[in-house]
Protein backbone atom coordinates (compact mmCIF):
# COMPACT_ATOMS: atom_id res chain seq x y z
CA UNK A 1 0.00 0.00 0.00
CA UNK A 2 1.23 3.74 -0.91
CA UNK A 3 1.43 6.40 2.22
CA UNK A 4 1.59 9.62 1.30
CA UNK A 5 2.07 12.73 3.06
CA UNK A 6 1.31 15.85 2.36
CA UNK A 7 2.53 19.79 4.05
CA UNK A 8 3.60 19.73 7.23
CA UNK A 9 2.99 16.18 8.07
CA UNK A 10 5.54 15.26 4.84
CA UNK A 11 7.96 17.81 6.55
CA UNK A 12 7.43 15.91 10.10
CA UNK A 13 7.64 12.21 8.86
CA UNK A 14 10.72 13.57 6.31
CA UNK A 15 9.25 11.93 2.83
CA UNK A 16 6.76 12.42 0.52
CA UNK A 17 5.41 9.04 -0.05
CA UNK A 18 6.05 5.17 0.88
CA UNK A 19 5.06 1.77 0.27
CA UNK A 20 4.10 -0.22 3.69
CA UNK A 21 3.02 -4.05 4.36
CA UNK A 22 0.75 -4.20 6.47
CA UNK A 23 -1.93 -6.03 8.55
CA UNK A 24 -3.90 -2.92 9.70
CA UNK A 25 -7.81 -3.33 8.99
CA UNK A 26 -8.41 0.72 9.57
CA UNK A 27 -6.86 3.61 8.76
CA UNK A 28 -6.51 4.10 12.86
CA UNK A 29 -5.22 0.84 12.86
CA UNK A 30 -2.32 1.83 10.25
CA UNK A 31 -1.39 5.26 12.31
CA UNK A 32 -0.61 3.09 15.43
CA UNK A 33 1.24 0.83 13.74
CA UNK A 34 3.12 3.76 11.85
CA UNK A 35 3.22 6.00 15.10
CA UNK A 36 4.99 2.78 16.99
CA UNK A 37 7.76 2.98 14.56
CA UNK A 38 9.49 6.00 14.77
CA UNK A 39 9.24 9.65 16.98
CA UNK A 40 8.70 11.31 13.80
CA UNK A 41 5.69 9.47 13.22
CA UNK A 42 4.49 9.73 16.68
CA UNK A 43 4.78 13.37 16.31
CA UNK A 44 3.55 13.76 12.95
CA UNK A 45 0.21 11.61 14.12
CA UNK A 46 -0.26 13.34 17.41
CA UNK A 47 -2.64 15.20 17.00
CA UNK A 48 -5.29 13.36 14.88
CA UNK A 49 -7.78 16.43 15.12
CA UNK A 50 -4.94 18.38 13.08
CA UNK A 51 -5.14 15.69 10.34
CA UNK A 52 -7.10 14.62 7.44
CA UNK A 53 -7.36 11.37 5.39
CA UNK A 54 -7.79 10.22 1.91
CA UNK A 55 -8.59 6.77 1.01
CA UNK A 56 -7.65 5.84 -2.69
CA UNK A 57 -8.36 9.69 -3.30
CA UNK A 58 -11.33 10.31 -1.58
CA UNK A 59 -11.90 11.93 1.98
CA UNK A 60 -12.73 9.74 4.74
CA UNK A 61 -12.16 9.31 8.33
CA UNK A 62 -9.81 7.33 10.62
CA UNK A 63 -12.29 4.39 11.25
CA UNK A 64 -12.17 3.36 7.16
CA UNK A 65 -12.09 0.33 6.23
CA UNK A 66 -8.36 -0.26 4.30
CA UNK A 67 -9.66 -3.61 2.98
CA UNK A 68 -8.47 -3.45 -0.80
CA UNK A 69 -6.94 0.42 -0.67
CA UNK A 70 -4.17 1.19 -2.48
CA UNK A 71 -3.28 4.62 -1.36
CA UNK A 72 -3.56 6.32 1.80
CA UNK A 73 -2.62 9.79 2.34
CA UNK A 74 -2.54 12.03 5.95
CA UNK A 75 -2.35 16.15 5.35
CA UNK A 76 -3.90 18.99 7.40
CA UNK A 77 -6.84 20.87 6.59
CA UNK A 78 -6.80 21.82 3.10
CA UNK A 79 -5.71 25.59 2.60
CA UNK A 80 -7.04 25.90 -1.16
CA UNK A 81 -8.62 28.74 -3.01
CA UNK B 1 -17.08 21.37 -17.54
CA UNK B 2 -13.63 22.12 -17.45
CA UNK B 3 -10.79 21.80 -14.48
CA UNK B 4 -7.54 22.59 -15.28
CA UNK B 5 -4.81 22.36 -12.53
CA UNK B 6 -1.66 23.78 -13.64
CA UNK B 7 1.84 25.42 -12.30
CA UNK B 8 1.70 27.49 -15.07
CA UNK B 9 -0.19 31.39 -15.22
CA UNK B 10 -3.34 31.71 -16.93
CA UNK B 11 -4.56 34.55 -18.78
CA UNK B 12 -7.35 35.70 -17.08
CA UNK B 13 -8.85 37.76 -19.50
CA UNK B 14 -8.58 35.51 -22.44
CA UNK B 15 -9.90 32.68 -20.03
CA UNK B 16 -13.12 35.17 -19.18
CA UNK B 17 -13.71 36.02 -22.59
CA UNK B 18 -13.69 32.44 -23.42
CA UNK B 19 -15.80 31.01 -21.59
CA UNK B 20 -18.68 34.00 -21.86
CA UNK B 21 -18.14 33.20 -25.65
CA UNK B 22 -18.81 29.67 -25.31
CA UNK B 23 -22.74 29.67 -24.98
CA UNK B 24 -25.15 31.89 -26.00
CA UNK B 25 -28.35 31.16 -24.15
CA UNK B 26 -26.62 31.73 -20.69
CA UNK B 27 -28.06 35.21 -19.26
CA UNK B 28 -25.30 35.79 -16.38
CA UNK B 29 -21.95 34.78 -16.16
CA UNK B 30 -19.60 34.95 -13.15
CA UNK B 31 -15.77 34.71 -12.24
CA UNK B 32 -14.18 34.65 -9.06
CA UNK B 33 -10.58 35.39 -9.26
CA UNK B 34 -8.15 34.10 -6.41
CA UNK B 35 -4.66 36.53 -5.88
CA UNK B 36 -2.04 36.23 -3.86
CA UNK B 37 -2.42 38.90 -1.03
CA UNK B 38 0.49 40.44 0.80
CA UNK B 39 0.77 39.67 4.04
CA UNK B 40 0.30 42.79 6.35
CA UNK B 41 3.76 43.69 7.17
CA UNK B 42 4.41 43.41 3.51
CA UNK B 43 7.12 40.54 3.91
CA UNK B 44 5.59 37.93 1.28
CA UNK B 45 8.38 36.53 -0.61
CA UNK B 46 7.14 33.70 -2.31
CA UNK B 47 3.21 31.63 -1.61
CA UNK B 48 3.98 27.65 -2.31
CA UNK B 49 0.96 25.96 -2.95
CA UNK B 50 1.49 21.67 -2.74
CA UNK B 51 -1.01 19.73 -4.08
CA UNK B 52 -2.02 15.78 -4.72
CA UNK B 53 -1.46 15.14 -8.44
CA UNK B 54 -4.41 12.83 -9.02
CA UNK B 55 -6.47 13.48 -5.96
CA UNK B 56 -6.95 17.29 -6.84
CA UNK B 57 -8.79 16.67 -10.07
CA UNK B 58 -10.53 14.14 -8.66
CA UNK B 59 -11.81 16.68 -5.90
CA UNK B 60 -12.19 19.54 -8.33
CA UNK B 61 -14.44 17.67 -10.75
CA UNK B 62 -16.82 16.53 -8.10
CA UNK B 63 -17.28 19.88 -6.56
CA UNK B 64 -18.09 20.88 -9.83
CA UNK B 65 -20.30 18.24 -10.70
CA UNK B 66 -22.26 19.13 -7.07
CA UNK B 67 -22.57 22.17 -8.34
CA UNK B 68 -24.16 21.40 -11.57
CA UNK B 69 -26.38 18.94 -10.18
CA UNK B 70 -27.79 21.55 -7.81
CA UNK B 71 -27.93 24.93 -9.39
CA UNK B 72 -29.26 25.19 -13.38
CA UNK B 73 -25.91 25.75 -15.31
CA UNK B 74 -24.91 25.96 -18.16
CA UNK B 75 -20.99 25.57 -17.99
CA UNK B 76 -18.36 25.45 -15.51
CA UNK B 77 -14.38 26.25 -15.14
CA UNK B 78 -12.52 25.83 -12.21
CA UNK B 79 -8.27 26.85 -12.41
CA UNK B 80 -6.26 26.13 -9.57
CA UNK B 81 -2.12 26.73 -9.67
CA UNK B 82 0.43 25.01 -7.92
CA UNK B 83 4.14 25.76 -7.28
CA UNK B 84 5.35 28.67 -6.14
CA UNK B 85 3.70 31.98 -6.66
CA UNK B 86 4.59 35.83 -5.74
CA UNK B 87 1.94 38.91 -4.35
CA UNK B 88 -0.33 40.11 -6.63
CA UNK B 89 0.07 36.30 -8.65
CA UNK B 90 -3.59 34.92 -9.65
CA UNK B 91 -3.42 32.16 -7.81
CA UNK B 92 -7.23 30.44 -9.28
CA UNK B 93 -10.58 31.35 -10.33
CA UNK B 94 -13.86 29.90 -10.95
CA UNK B 95 -16.58 30.74 -13.70
CA UNK B 96 -19.94 29.93 -13.90
CA UNK B 97 -22.56 30.32 -16.49
CA UNK B 98 -26.39 30.23 -15.83
CA UNK B 99 -29.56 31.23 -17.16
CA UNK B 100 -30.21 33.50 -14.24
CA UNK B 101 -27.78 35.29 -11.96
CA UNK B 102 -28.78 33.94 -8.78
CA UNK B 103 -27.63 30.56 -9.95
CA UNK B 104 -24.41 31.99 -11.26
CA UNK B 105 -23.65 33.31 -7.88
CA UNK B 106 -24.44 30.47 -5.93
CA UNK B 107 -22.71 28.37 -8.07
CA UNK B 108 -20.01 29.88 -7.72
CA UNK B 109 -19.90 30.65 -3.85
CA UNK B 110 -20.57 26.94 -3.43
CA UNK B 111 -17.69 26.17 -5.43
CA UNK B 112 -15.13 28.34 -3.58
CA UNK B 113 -16.60 26.95 -0.54
CA UNK B 114 -15.76 23.42 -1.31
CA UNK B 115 -12.51 24.30 -3.20
CA UNK B 116 -11.31 25.94 0.15
CA UNK B 117 -12.01 23.20 2.27
CA UNK B 118 -12.07 20.10 0.47
CA UNK B 119 -9.66 20.27 -2.91
CA UNK B 120 -6.00 19.11 -1.31
CA UNK B 121 -4.33 22.30 -1.60
CA UNK B 122 -1.58 23.56 0.80
CA UNK B 123 -0.05 26.82 0.95
CA UNK B 124 3.30 28.28 2.40
CA UNK B 125 3.83 31.52 2.64
CA UNK B 126 7.70 32.03 2.68
CA UNK B 127 8.90 35.56 4.02
CA UNK B 128 12.65 36.30 3.57
CA UNK B 129 12.77 35.38 7.88
CA UNK B 130 11.08 32.30 7.43
CA UNK B 131 8.21 29.89 6.21
CA UNK B 132 4.95 28.73 7.85
CA UNK B 133 2.28 26.60 6.54
CA UNK B 134 -1.34 28.89 6.10
CA UNK B 135 -3.37 27.44 9.29
CA UNK B 136 -7.06 26.38 7.58
CA UNK B 137 -9.77 28.80 8.99
CA UNK B 138 -13.02 28.10 11.18
CA UNK B 139 -14.74 29.73 9.23
CA UNK B 140 -13.71 27.94 5.91
CA UNK B 141 -15.01 25.02 7.20
CA UNK B 142 -18.61 26.53 8.71
CA UNK B 143 -19.13 28.11 5.66
CA UNK B 144 -20.07 24.96 4.01
CA UNK B 145 -22.67 24.90 6.75
CA UNK B 146 -24.43 27.24 4.38
CA UNK B 147 -24.87 24.78 1.59
CA UNK C 1 -14.65 53.29 -9.08
CA UNK C 2 -15.39 53.03 -12.21
CA UNK C 3 -18.93 53.83 -13.98
CA UNK C 4 -19.36 53.27 -17.83
CA UNK C 5 -22.57 53.94 -19.52
CA UNK C 6 -21.66 53.52 -23.41
CA UNK C 7 -23.62 52.46 -26.30
CA UNK C 8 -20.30 50.55 -27.75
CA UNK C 9 -19.55 47.00 -26.99
CA UNK C 10 -17.59 46.83 -24.38
CA UNK C 11 -14.25 44.17 -24.21
CA UNK C 12 -14.86 41.70 -21.17
CA UNK C 13 -11.76 40.24 -21.94
CA UNK C 14 -9.42 43.39 -21.53
CA UNK C 15 -11.86 44.60 -18.80
CA UNK C 16 -11.72 42.10 -16.49
CA UNK C 17 -7.89 41.87 -16.53
CA UNK C 18 -7.42 45.61 -16.29
CA UNK C 19 -9.63 45.60 -13.13
CA UNK C 20 -7.82 42.21 -11.87
CA UNK C 21 -4.06 44.12 -12.63
CA UNK C 22 -4.71 47.05 -10.82
CA UNK C 23 -4.58 46.27 -7.18
CA UNK C 24 -2.05 43.85 -5.46
CA UNK C 25 -3.62 43.77 -2.05
CA UNK C 26 -7.04 42.42 -2.78
CA UNK C 27 -7.15 38.74 -2.64
CA UNK C 28 -10.21 38.36 -4.27
CA UNK C 29 -11.98 39.38 -7.72
CA UNK C 30 -15.85 38.73 -8.67
CA UNK C 31 -17.22 39.61 -12.04
CA UNK C 32 -20.78 39.58 -12.93
CA UNK C 33 -21.27 39.63 -17.27
CA UNK C 34 -25.12 39.99 -18.28
CA UNK C 35 -25.71 38.26 -22.20
CA UNK C 36 -28.80 38.83 -23.74
CA UNK C 37 -30.56 35.75 -23.76
CA UNK C 38 -32.70 34.43 -26.48
CA UNK C 39 -35.83 34.24 -26.26
CA UNK C 40 -37.70 30.70 -25.41
CA UNK C 41 -38.67 30.67 -29.27
CA UNK C 42 -35.60 31.55 -30.60
CA UNK C 43 -37.59 34.16 -32.60
CA UNK C 44 -35.50 37.73 -30.34
CA UNK C 45 -33.91 40.10 -32.78
CA UNK C 46 -32.82 42.84 -31.23
CA UNK C 47 -32.95 43.67 -27.40
CA UNK C 48 -33.15 47.60 -27.12
CA UNK C 49 -31.93 49.30 -23.76
CA UNK C 50 -33.48 52.90 -23.28
CA UNK C 51 -32.23 54.65 -20.48
CA UNK C 52 -32.03 57.92 -19.03
CA UNK C 53 -29.00 59.65 -19.95
CA UNK C 54 -27.61 61.85 -16.77
CA UNK C 55 -29.63 60.23 -13.69
CA UNK C 56 -28.28 56.22 -15.08
CA UNK C 57 -24.69 57.74 -14.00
CA UNK C 58 -25.51 59.09 -10.61
CA UNK C 59 -27.58 56.02 -10.17
CA UNK C 60 -24.92 53.81 -10.64
CA UNK C 61 -22.55 55.70 -8.83
CA UNK C 62 -24.62 55.86 -5.70
CA UNK C 63 -25.40 52.33 -5.96
CA UNK C 64 -22.01 51.58 -6.26
CA UNK C 65 -21.49 54.32 -3.43
CA UNK C 66 -23.56 52.43 -0.85
CA UNK C 67 -21.81 48.66 -1.86
CA UNK C 68 -18.41 50.34 -1.13
CA UNK C 69 -19.46 51.46 2.38
CA UNK C 70 -21.18 48.37 3.40
CA UNK C 71 -18.38 45.86 2.27
CA UNK C 72 -14.42 46.23 2.31
CA UNK C 73 -13.75 47.04 -1.38
CA UNK C 74 -10.37 48.02 -2.65
CA UNK C 75 -12.31 48.42 -6.29
CA UNK C 76 -15.50 48.21 -8.40
CA UNK C 77 -16.03 48.56 -11.79
CA UNK C 78 -19.94 49.17 -13.19
CA UNK C 79 -20.12 49.01 -17.47
CA UNK C 80 -24.16 49.03 -18.66
CA UNK C 81 -24.54 49.53 -22.43
CA UNK C 82 -27.83 51.04 -24.14
CA UNK C 83 -29.03 51.31 -27.67
CA UNK C 84 -29.62 47.82 -30.05
CA UNK C 85 -28.41 44.34 -28.63
CA UNK C 86 -28.95 41.45 -30.26
CA UNK C 87 -28.39 38.01 -28.47
CA UNK C 88 -25.45 36.91 -27.27
CA UNK C 89 -24.21 39.84 -27.07
CA UNK C 90 -22.96 41.26 -23.48
CA UNK C 91 -25.41 43.70 -21.85
CA UNK C 92 -23.31 44.87 -18.81
CA UNK C 93 -20.64 43.85 -16.32
CA UNK C 94 -19.96 44.48 -12.65
CA UNK C 95 -16.51 43.78 -10.81
CA UNK C 96 -15.69 43.75 -7.42
CA UNK C 97 -12.10 43.95 -5.84
CA UNK C 98 -12.24 42.88 -2.15
CA UNK C 99 -9.13 41.76 0.59
CA UNK C 100 -11.72 38.40 0.95
CA UNK C 101 -13.90 36.70 -1.11
CA UNK C 102 -17.02 37.23 0.94
CA UNK C 103 -16.94 40.69 0.74
CA UNK C 104 -16.31 40.42 -3.14
CA UNK C 105 -18.96 37.79 -3.86
CA UNK C 106 -21.84 40.26 -1.83
CA UNK C 107 -20.97 43.77 -2.82
CA UNK C 108 -21.26 41.95 -6.21
CA UNK C 109 -24.92 40.66 -5.73
CA UNK C 110 -25.87 43.96 -3.95
CA UNK C 111 -24.92 45.66 -7.31
CA UNK C 112 -26.47 43.52 -9.46
CA UNK C 113 -29.47 43.44 -7.30
CA UNK C 114 -30.03 47.27 -7.04
CA UNK C 115 -28.87 47.82 -10.56
CA UNK C 116 -31.76 45.47 -11.91
CA UNK C 117 -34.69 47.60 -9.79
CA UNK C 118 -32.83 51.15 -9.29
CA UNK C 119 -30.87 52.18 -12.57
CA UNK C 120 -32.63 53.81 -15.51
CA UNK C 121 -32.84 51.41 -18.08
CA UNK C 122 -35.77 49.42 -19.66
CA UNK C 123 -35.70 47.13 -21.75
CA UNK C 124 -37.21 46.32 -25.08
CA UNK C 125 -37.65 43.20 -26.98
CA UNK C 126 -38.04 43.25 -31.04
CA UNK C 127 -39.03 40.27 -32.68
CA UNK C 128 -39.98 39.74 -36.55
CA UNK C 129 -43.46 40.00 -35.94
CA UNK C 130 -43.96 42.48 -33.07
CA UNK C 131 -41.99 44.40 -30.16
CA UNK C 132 -43.07 44.61 -26.43
CA UNK C 133 -41.18 45.99 -23.30
CA UNK C 134 -39.72 43.54 -21.18
CA UNK C 135 -42.19 43.66 -17.68
CA UNK C 136 -40.20 44.29 -14.03
CA UNK C 137 -40.35 40.94 -12.16
CA UNK C 138 -41.76 40.90 -8.97
CA UNK C 139 -38.71 38.85 -7.51
CA UNK C 140 -35.83 41.29 -8.84
CA UNK C 141 -37.85 43.95 -6.55
CA UNK C 142 -38.41 41.39 -4.07
CA UNK C 143 -34.67 40.31 -4.17
CA UNK C 144 -33.96 44.05 -2.74
CA UNK C 145 -35.40 42.83 0.98
CA UNK C 146 -32.50 40.74 1.35
CA UNK C 147 -29.91 43.97 1.67
CA UNK D 1 -40.09 72.90 -15.73
CA UNK D 2 -39.02 69.32 -18.20
CA UNK D 3 -41.15 66.41 -18.13
CA UNK D 4 -39.24 63.62 -19.43
CA UNK D 5 -41.15 60.34 -20.58
CA UNK D 6 -39.50 57.09 -20.57
CA UNK D 7 -40.70 53.17 -22.32
CA UNK D 8 -44.35 53.24 -22.52
CA UNK D 9 -44.70 55.88 -20.75
CA UNK D 10 -43.00 57.75 -24.06
CA UNK D 11 -44.65 55.67 -26.26
CA UNK D 12 -48.36 56.21 -25.35
CA UNK D 13 -47.53 60.04 -24.31
CA UNK D 14 -45.86 60.46 -27.91
CA UNK D 15 -42.52 62.39 -26.77
CA UNK D 16 -39.81 62.26 -24.89
CA UNK D 17 -39.32 65.42 -23.20
CA UNK D 18 -41.72 68.59 -22.85
CA UNK D 19 -41.27 71.83 -20.83
CA UNK D 20 -44.03 72.80 -19.21
CA UNK D 21 -45.36 75.84 -16.98
CA UNK D 22 -47.13 74.21 -13.91
CA UNK D 23 -48.87 75.31 -10.57
CA UNK D 24 -48.46 72.47 -9.01
CA UNK D 25 -46.74 71.91 -5.64
CA UNK D 26 -46.55 68.44 -6.13
CA UNK D 27 -46.34 65.61 -8.23
CA UNK D 28 -49.65 64.42 -8.11
CA UNK D 29 -50.82 67.32 -8.51
CA UNK D 30 -48.59 67.40 -11.87
CA UNK D 31 -49.99 64.31 -12.71
CA UNK D 32 -53.79 65.59 -12.51
CA UNK D 33 -52.89 68.27 -14.75
CA UNK D 34 -51.12 66.28 -17.18
CA UNK D 35 -53.98 64.12 -17.40
CA UNK D 36 -56.22 66.69 -17.82
CA UNK D 37 -54.88 68.27 -20.62
CA UNK D 38 -55.59 65.04 -23.54
CA UNK D 39 -56.43 61.60 -23.64
CA UNK D 40 -53.03 59.86 -23.99
CA UNK D 41 -52.09 61.49 -21.01
CA UNK D 42 -54.86 60.29 -18.64
CA UNK D 43 -54.08 57.07 -20.36
CA UNK D 44 -50.76 56.64 -19.27
CA UNK D 45 -51.16 57.96 -15.78
CA UNK D 46 -54.51 55.15 -15.39
CA UNK D 47 -52.22 53.28 -12.68
CA UNK D 48 -49.95 55.08 -11.01
CA UNK D 49 -48.63 51.58 -9.16
CA UNK D 50 -47.28 50.91 -12.70
CA UNK D 51 -45.15 54.09 -13.10
CA UNK D 52 -42.30 55.45 -11.17
CA UNK D 53 -41.26 59.17 -10.35
CA UNK D 54 -37.55 60.59 -10.46
CA UNK D 55 -37.50 64.27 -9.49
CA UNK D 56 -34.17 66.35 -10.41
CA UNK D 57 -33.10 62.37 -11.40
CA UNK D 58 -33.46 61.19 -8.11
CA UNK D 59 -35.91 58.43 -7.44
CA UNK D 60 -38.76 59.45 -5.30
CA UNK D 61 -42.65 59.20 -4.85
CA UNK D 62 -45.66 61.00 -6.02
CA UNK D 63 -46.19 63.12 -2.97
CA UNK D 64 -42.74 64.40 -3.49
CA UNK D 65 -42.36 68.12 -3.88
CA UNK D 66 -42.01 70.42 -7.19
CA UNK D 67 -40.57 73.38 -5.50
CA UNK D 68 -37.44 74.41 -6.85
CA UNK D 69 -37.69 71.13 -9.15
CA UNK D 70 -36.04 71.52 -12.59
CA UNK D 71 -37.02 68.46 -14.35
CA UNK D 72 -39.25 65.49 -13.57
CA UNK D 73 -39.19 61.88 -15.08
CA UNK D 74 -42.35 59.56 -15.11
CA UNK D 75 -41.60 55.74 -16.34
CA UNK D 76 -42.47 52.57 -15.97
CA UNK D 77 -39.97 49.96 -13.17
CA UNK D 78 -37.03 49.64 -14.51
CA UNK D 79 -35.25 46.57 -16.14
CA UNK D 80 -31.50 46.53 -16.24
CA UNK D 81 -28.95 44.03 -15.59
Amino acid sequence: MDILYFAWVRERIGLPKERVTTQAATVSELVAELSAREERYAAAFSDLSALRVAVDQELTDFDASLSGVREVAFFPPMTGG
Amino acid sequence: MRILVQEEPFDLGAESEAFASARHDMGAIVTFTGVVRDRAGGDLDVMEIEHYPGMTEKALSKIAQDASERWSLGDVLVIHRYGRLAPGDRIMMVATAAPHRRDAFEAAEFLMDYLKSRAPFWKKEHTRQDAGWVAAKDEDESALSRW
